[in-house]
């Protein structure tokens, strides 16, 4: 069961959590967006196999969201932060 | 009841002032309190205690601990009856009951048996092969099948018991009480540190229980009396036996559960009976132990044939004799010992058989001194005897063929102990992550790198003498609470331990029999997997080792192969031609031992299995005798029915009391969003298809809100309540995925926004009042709201008080009828609720419930969640008007992909019986022709249906293909699953008041 | 082909079986074949299966990293059923149930297809209206399906909790008495053998690496056992499909995440039926070995570990124990983790893709066991025929553009959700 | 209209009774429990960085306004728990109810803070007891031990399934905010577990 550090509660366990996803979805702007680049914001996610910038909301605590890098093999969790915020250490 | 002709006259750590009767296999028996069920019965002389999966051998008791394959019973009967338990880990007590599983009509004589005899015709995987003709017969093979497999009874009424969970934070988690175990925890507890150690046993001490060992010049049991005693001082120590470690996951959560009443004849119902721990652990020391593994050799199953080890702890720690004769066949150092304790306690040792040609002098006086022989290169080839060993045959081990050799020899005897070394308990070690090797001395795999903050120490790190597991603990202990941040200096100096032996050890993985032998060579007991077995798997080329484990059932057992795995690989190897780690191993999986179903659900049973969710005004809902039905977590008043009422007639009659008087409906389960900040008319601007920018303060909007693929989400009505100040309503099911779409689009989307999000849900208690008299009934029961239609209007929202209570009021209305929706601060919903009833009385107020709104909404064309399931877009369910041209929202780019505007879309329409009274199937799909066989084209489905009481004739709902082209024509709403079909008539979803005359009288 | 038969086994029972031969054989990889499947689970073999015996397509390798059946297939929990509501599914899982009906006579290899019947439980109105439009779609589809009011189910399901002393009362089912289980293992097994037998080169401990383009054409794949040319490459890796497509340049939407399953001791027979419920989000049934076998939701966060936590273990054996409080005292004995490569509308790829020549079946979320037979036989006729069948041409990649998805469950690109 | 106006009613009325229960040892019960009907709980959300809306905070609350995530702010009329970085609960016993938001939604009329009474929304049951952690900890992930979890200490967890604000009050006396809807279900896994300890169920006022 993963240990995740919120930036602001510190660190709570997984079901305190609720994942919500890639994080290095941006919704276009509606203004500019292609249709192609619209398609891939709704149903294309990065999927790798190793270091995954995600985010989940920490549903039971704050209710922020947090920024995750994770090893999606090992679980392992690099860094976290807020959604805009940097995390140093291994790149996706 | 007969005496215990098999108990040593003292000793052991059994409490002989304390006899418990038992009873098995309907007999009653004595033991000692401190014995195990298997210990008991031992001593008793009983090893016959149950029958294999396949072929129904008898079988007796191997080990002495959480590793037994063949000594499982079924333990009580009734609603706590129990399969499949370890004879060897059940605690005995007073009045246990326990019986022999997987036989029938006895244990001593079982008609399965008779499967023996076709073994030859039913080796490993034979299932794959045969019963394919004719197709159909599977079942009947298959029910035969099912029948001979499993293993003991479930039982069939609900649990009586109660379990609960606990979660623990340590800095240090340390798993065993043994000698390692305990130096750790000592270590760390010293330390400062906060320590949870958990022992799967009864008592502390582990393998010396078992044993004769000293330390400091007296008994282990001494020294381990002292660590306890301090270790119990310790406040930040926490000591938990008969508690097993059986699951290790990610970021070093532990899983423990612990037995706290299963060992008491009656249980304090003010306790569980099992507890489950979530342990997070800074860093864990492992110090599981060792597991001795059995012999392969021709009969090596029957009973009487014990691990060496087993039969040194029956000696040794329950008094118990195993046997009265007793031969040890071993390849290595350690069934020694077991040979001299054996002898001590006056089990008559044979001869010690031993693979090796070369073995220790010291060895060999050791048992010169105690009067036994030794036969050094020899093999047991085979054992004598059915249901208890009678004699054994003994040859001369060839070891470059690797085959015995020359004229067996008979030695008569009733006990056969077996040690072929020992495998160190790597299963958590393994669960962490951590990567596992092969150790060519030990002949075994051992822990290599960790991966979690974890290492292991003693016996289950390969460390097999107690001088080095002391000081692996001490050590381990140390270094773990240094790693968790307490300073410590060096580890404690470990005690000083009596002589030990030298570890050493001959590979011996199976003995194949002599020419012409009979009998089978078991390596996996439990599943009765054998070595032709193995042998048959490699020539079918299943030789990875998961192929291995799936086609021969090898290591499937409840031991999960817990002895039986490495001689398997070994078996493997061999015939491969391969070193064993080449095969590999299979995972380990938690749990390390089974753990109750009951543990792991722990207080969220029955009733409780998800929290019940209650409105302010439930209690008034059961005095009314509403009947409840649950959405998501709340219970709802479904209905109220009157006595001699039908659940129709009453639904029926609170529907109508809407149309005709007024009735009142909870609705505090709708979400309600307080939404506030500078931003919040944009915020909402973008969340919904329509309009909000606009919205003048003290009105309500209808909103219906997007997912980004232009498919409808919700609905609601939002309220502008103040400057920069709105309420949204979401619909109950959406609730929370509403407010976490929200905070999403808030938080992370548009960061710039000045908005803030508040959960009020629970803050207001929610009554819509609806019906033609509802406006009077208002007038009554508030003194400072105007309710008129001009200073209310429809879509209007006012504030005061409303029987005295603060109040909010929002003149909307679901049911299509005169309407308002009254918001009260919780604490004063019941309140309110029971004065509006009450001043409603004379008006011939009705309360309603989902049912009634259901059919009011149905009559109106409202829509839920049949409607908006997913697929639906606004153009589909009518609100293609609504979708705003003039700025963006959420979804908006989605709605030009073709198929969303294909002509042949679902469109929402209303559907009447032809025949003016057949009702609508609920889930009925809709065809042009119900005559015409499958596959038969569908035009769209039912959404919702009811009877209209308004109208006096059924109505629904549905999505049909192009369906606003087609009112006034028929077709046929189906149900062939309820046998139901109806011809129907496609006309507007709003059946009642489509001019909206109620709704704005 | 050894045929398997009670005739087979006696004959060799007097050798103790010390004769039998291989399964299916362990080629070396040739240079060059005319299509190279990659994946060793259960649908690439059927598809290796397919190719052969009905496109005459004999010149094709099996490439698997591992060993076979090493994937989802041997991980699942078992189910197979076709008891689907929208059009596209229910044809194509139709087709797949009747092949599982003669798997076992096809194959020569006994897989234990066992029709005791798929039960989903309703818990509320609106599970019972969708349990009762899903399953008039079936009938009118001519798939099999019966609901069942409380009292059939109590007696079809002795040990369910069907009482109004629960949280979530039963109120009804829906039933499709030919839904089932099967051996899981057995399916890849039987499959490869019958493979073998037709010429197919299977290959294990073969993982791709890279896969060779030319001009927007593929032209092979480098593999740690070399590179091997094909005119054709099938991807069939459940849990790996985006690593894979990404290989080729393909952008797929799926994310992959770990699935649960577990099995409780072995017990005598108590539970004949394979139970599903709504609102308890699990899933159950008893093996023929007595062992009972459950699952539940996704993990819920991406996942490339073939292993779980807990809190979905917890989730899953308490919804056990909320239909069936007698299991309670019975123990859990193992738990194992697959992982699932969740397609953003529920439903299954299997297409060709923009690069010519290469194809891919994936996205098999939670039900890629029962689709075996039918996904192989699909994806066979789509890649010799380079086109789809009528069966899966409402599985393209181009459907999320179109917004011609297949979203049985309504949830939306989600991948969590369905 | 009839003179009996509507009165507030406790989420918890059906299932409160008090008493003594369970397996009481020697030392007593060894978790007592009663609901705080008496506390007021308004939600503010503010930027915390800005001056003048922890100036106001602080004039109304006589309460620092606390930035230190999971902290409580206490004077002798208001404490003031922190919810996130922008949200805090401020709860009172002694304001008449309304009071306090009106009074603050004036003093903060200028920015963009925001105010939400959240009074009825909450159940706050105070469990006090020398074996109050281990009661917690049988549904609680968080690590309530003294020196982590102590005195002025608050944070939003889970009870089980039920998201719920634990605040620790002083050492061995916990609050527990809970949506009150949930607050039965709560009650009555509270005293379940609390058998073993014994427990002592005091009358509200």
């Amino acid at each position: 069961m993963l240990l995740i550090n919120c930036p602001w509660c510190g660190e709570r366990t997984q079901s305190e959590f609720a994942y919500v996803g890639d994080a290095n979805v941006v919704r276009p702007d509606p203004d500019t967006v292609s249709d192609q680049e619209w398609i891939n914001y709704i149903y294309i996610r990065s999927n790798p196999k190793g270091v995954h910038d995600e985010l989940w909301q920490h549903i039971a605590g704050c209710r922020c969201f947090v920024k995750v890098r994770r090893d999606t093999v090992s679980h392992e969790i690099i860094g976290t932060a807020a959604p805009a915020g940097k995390i140093d250490g291994r790149e996706a | 009841m007969n005496g215990q002709p098999f108990r040593t006259a003292a000793g052991g750590r059994i409490n002989r002032a304390k006899p418990l009767v038992f009873t098995f296999n309907g007999r009653i028996y004595q033991g000692f309190e401190g014995d195990t069920l298997a210990s008991a019965l031992l001593a008793n002389g009983v090893h016959l205690v149950g029958r294999s999966f396949k072929y129904h051998r008898p079988r007796g008791i191997l080990s002495a601990g959480a590793e037994e394959p063949n000594a499982l019973v079924q333990v009580e009967t009734g609603a706590r009856t129990e399969p499949n338990l370890r004879a060897t880990q059940i605690e005995l007590h007073e009045g246990l009951t326990a019986s022999s599983q997987n036989c029938w009509p006895s244990v001593a004589f079982d008609v399965s048996a008779v499967n023996g005899w076709f073994s030859r015709l039913i080796p490993a995987g034979f299932y794959y092969k045969t019963f394919m003709w004719p197709s159909k017969w599977w079942k009947a093979y298959e029910h035969v099948i099912r029948r001979a497999a499993g293993l003991g009874i479930a039982p069939s009424e609900p649990d009586p018991d109660h379990y609960e969970h606990r979660f623990d934070h340590a800095d240090v988690l340390v798993i065993g009480g043994g000698p390692t175990g305990l130096m750790a925890a000592l270590a760390a507890g010293r330390a400062g540190a906060r320590v949870t150690v958990a022992e799967e046993r009864t008592e502390w001490g582990g393998a010396l229980l078992a044993g004769n060992e000293t330390i400091k010049g007296k008994p282990a049991a001494d020294w381990v009396g002292g660590v306890v005693a301090e270790l119990s001082t310790m406040k930040e120590v926490m000591m938990l036996s008969r508690t097993t470690a059986a699951a290790y996951y990610d970021h070093n959560m532990v899983v423990l559960a612990e037995r706290v009443t299963d060992h008491q004849t009656s249980s304090d119902l003010n306790l569980p009976r099992q507890r489950l721990w979530q342990v997070r652990a800074n860093q864990v020391v492992l110090a599981t132990g060792a597991i001795e593994r059995p012999l392969v050799f021709t009969n090596n199953d029957r009973p009487g044939v014990m691990l060496a080890s087993a039969a040194r702890a029956y000696a040794n720690q329950y008094g118990v004799r195993a046997g009265r004769q007793a031969v040890v066949f071993t390849n290595n150092n350690s069934a020694y010992r077991a040979a001299l304790d054996l002898s001590a306690a006056g089990i008559d040792i044979e001869t010690v058989i031993d693979v090796r040609n070369e073995v220790s002098p010291v060895l060999l006086d050791g048992l010169k001194e105690a009067g036994i022989g030794c036969l050094t290169g020899s093999v047991v080839v085979g054992v004598h005897g059915t249901k208890r060993v009678s004699s054994v045959d003994v040859m001369a081990f060839d070891t470059t063929t690797a085959r015995p050799e020359g004229k067996p020899r008979r030695v008569q005897c009733d006990l056969l102990c077996v040690s072929g070394g020992w495998n160190p308990t790597v299963h958590l070690f393994s669960q962490s992550r951590g990567k596992i090797r092969y150790d060519d001395t030990l002949a075994a795999f051992v822990p290599d790198v960790s991966f979690q903050n974890e290492r292991s120490a003693g016996t289950c790190n390969g460390a097999f003498q107690l001088a080095a597991c002391l000081r692996e603990g001490a050590e381990a202990g140390t270094e773990a609470a240094v790693q968790a941040g307490f300073k410590c200096g060096t580890a404690p100096e470990p005690p000083t331990v009596g002589d030990e032996l030298p570890t050493a050890l001959q590979p011996l993985w199976d003995v194949p029999p002599p020419s012409k032998f009979r009998g089978k060579r078991f390596v996996d007991l439990q599943n009765d997997v054998t070595a032709p077995d193995v042998a048959l798997a490699h020539c079918e080329g299943y030789r990875s080792v998961e192929h291995l484990k799936r086609y021969t059932t090898l290591g499937m057992g409840t031991d999960q192969g817990r002895i039986s795995n490495v001689n398997g690989l070994a078996i493997m190897a061999g015939l491969r031609g391969v070193a064993i780690p080449t095969v590999g191993t299979t995972t380990f999986r938690p749990p390390y031992t089974p753990i109750t179903l009951g543990a792991i659900t722990g207080t969220e049973r029955g009733q409780h299995f998800t929290p019940i969710r209650r409105s302010a005004m439930y209690d008034w809902h059961v005095k009314a005798g509403a009947r409840f039905v649950p959405a998501g977590l709340w219970l709802r008043a479904q209905v109220y029915e009157r006595p001699g009422e039908s659940l129709m007639q009453a639904i029926g009659r609170e529907a109508k009391s809407v149309r005709e008087t007024v009735g009142m409906v909870d609705v505090s389960p709708l979400g309600k969003i307080d939404i506030q900040g500078r931003n919040a008319a944009e915020f909402l601007n973008r969340v919904y298809i329509n309009d909000f920018k606009k919205l003048p303060i003290g009105r309500v909007r209808y909103g219906v809100m997007l997912r980004e693929d232009g498919i409808v989400f919700d609905d609601g009505t939002t309220t502008h309540i103040a400057e920069n100040h709105f309420m949204m309503t979401t619909t109950t099911a959406n609730a929370g995925p509403v407010m976490q779409h929200l905070e999403y689009y808030a938080h992370v989307v548009w960061p710039e926004l000045d908005v803030h999000l508040v959960s009020v849900t629970e803050e207001w208690a929610g009554m819509a009042l609806a019906g033609p008299a509802s406006r009077k009934l208002l007038e009554a029961v508030t003194d400072d709201i105007d309710v008129s239609n001009e200073a209310c209007p429809f879509m209007a929202f006012r504030t005061g008080t409303i029987a005295g209570a603060p109040a909010r009021l929002f003149r909307i209305s679901f049911s299509g009828e005169l309407a308002y929706e009254i918001n009260v601060p919780a604490d004063y919903g019941m309140d309110v609720w029971q004065w509006i009833m009450n001043a409603g009385a004379p008006l011939g107020i009705s309360p309603y419930g989902t049912e009634a709104m259901s059919i009011l909404r149905i009559e109106k064309g409202h829509v839920v969640s049949g409607e908006i399931n997913g697929r639906t877009t606004a153009g589909d369910l009518g609100f293609g008007s609504m979708l705003s041209t003039t700025k963006d929202y959420i979804g908006r780019h989605s709605l030009t992909r073709p198929a969303l505007n294909d002509d042949g879309r679902k469109q929402l329409v209303g559907l009447i019986p032809d025949d003016g009274r057949t009702a609508v199937p609920r889930g009925a799909q809709i065809v042009a022709n119900p005559k015409r066989v499958a596959p038969n084209p569908m035009l769209g489905e039912v959404t919702s249906s009811c009877y209209s009481p308004n109208l006096r004739h059924p109505i629904a709902l549905a999505i049909v293909a192009d369906g606003r082209r087609h009112h006034g024509e028929t077709l046929h709403a189906v149900s062939p699953v309820t046998d139901e079909a109806v011809k129907v008539r496609v006309t507007d979803p709003v059946f009642i008041d489509p001019e909206k005359e109620r709704l704005r009288g | 082909m050894t045929r398997y038969s009670i005739f087979s086994l006696a004959r060799n029972a007097f050798n103790n079986h010390r004769d039998w031969p291989a399964a299916w054989r362990s080629p070396e990889p040739k240079a060059e074949y005319d299509v190279i499947i990659i994946g060793g689970g259960g649908h690439g073999l059927a598809t290796a299966f397919y190719l052969a015996e009905e496109h005459g397509v004999t010149n094709v390798a099996v490439l698997e990293k591992g060993w076979l059946g090493g994937g989802n297939t041997g991980r699942n929990t078992t189910i197979v059923r076709s008891n689907y509501l929208l059009e596209g599914n229910a044809h194509f899982y139709e087709k797949s149930m009747k092949l599982w009906e003669t798997m076992s006579q096809e194959l020569n290899f006994n897989v234990m297809m066992s029709h005791r019947g798929v039960l989903n439980l309703a818990h509320s109105d609106p599970q019972v209206d969708a349990f009762q439009r899903r399953g008039n779609a079936m009938r009118l589809n001519g798939i099999d399906a019966e609901y069942l009011d409380r009292n059939e189910i109590q007696r079809l399901v002795p040990l369910l909790d069907c009482s109004d002393n629960t949280r979530y009362p039963i109120m009804g089912g829906l039933l499709q008495p030919r839904g089932g289980t099967a051996r899981h293992d057995a399916v890849a097994w039987g499959y490869a053998r019958g493979a073998d037998a037709r010429g197919v080169d299977i290959i294990q401990n073969c993982e791709v690496t890279g896969i060779k383009r030319d001009d927007g054409r593929v032209t092979g794949v480098e593999t740690t056992r070399g590179a091997i040319k094909a005119k054709k490459v099938g991807i069939a890796v459940a849990g790996h499909t985006t690593q894979l497509c990404q290989m080729a340049g393909v952008d797929v939407p799926i994310e992959s995440h770990v699935l649960q399953a577990m099995v409780s001791e072995p017990i005598k027979p108590c539970l004949n039926t394979v139970v599903t419920s709504g609102a308890a989000h699990c899933y159950i049934s008893q093996s023929d070995k007595g062992e009972l076998v459950f699952g539940g939701d996704l993990d819920g966060y991406n996942s490339f570990a073939q292993r779980g936590n807990f809190p979905i273990i917890e989730h899953v054996v308490a919804s056990v124990c909320a239909l069936f409080p007698a299991f309670s005292r019975l123990r859990l004995m193992r738990t194992w983790g697959g992982v699932v490569d969740m397609s953003m509308d529920g439903s299954p790829i299997i297409a060709k893709t923009p690069v010519d020549g290469l194809y891919l079946n994936g996205g098999w979320c939670y039900g890629g066991f029962k689709a075996t037979p039918g996904s192989g036989w699909v994806f066979a006729h789509t890649i010799a025929g380079d086109r789809p069948h009528a069966l899966n041409e409402c599985f393209s990649l181009e459907r999320f553009a179109t917004g011609c998805v297949l979203d049985e469950k309504g949830a939306g690109p989600v991948p969590g959700a369905h | 209209m009839d003179s009996t106006l509507a009165k507030k009613r406790s989420a918890l009325v059906a299932a409160y009774l008090p008493g003594i229960y369970g397996a009481i040892g020697e030392d007593g019960p060894g978790i007592m429990l009663v609901e705080r009907c008496d506390l007021n709980v308004v939600h503010i959300a503010g930027d915390a960085t800005d001056q003048a809306f922890a100036h106001a905070v602080k004039t109304e609350t006589g309460c620092p306004l606390p930035t230190e995530a999971n902290t409580a702010t206490v004077s002798s009329e208001c404490t003031v728990l922190w919810l996130a970085p922008d949200r805090w609960l401020v709860v009172s016993a002694r304001h008449g109810e309304g009071l306090l938001k009106e009074r603050f939604r004036m003093s903060l009329a200028s920015g963009s803070a925001a105010l939400t009474d959240v009074s009825n929304g909450h159940t706050v049951i105070q469990i006090s007891g020398a074996r109050v952690r281990e009661l917690l900890a049988k549904g609680a992930p968080i690590d309530l031990h003294p020196s982590v979890f102590g005195p002025d200490q608050c944070a939003g967890t889970n009870l089980l399934q039920i998201s719920v604000l634990l605040h620790c009050v002083e050492t061995n006396v916990f609050h527990v905010y809970v949506a009150r809807g949930f607050a039965q279900s709560l009650w009555e896994w509270l005293t379940e577990g609390a058998a073993e300890f014994g427990y002592r169920v005091d009358p509200t006022d």
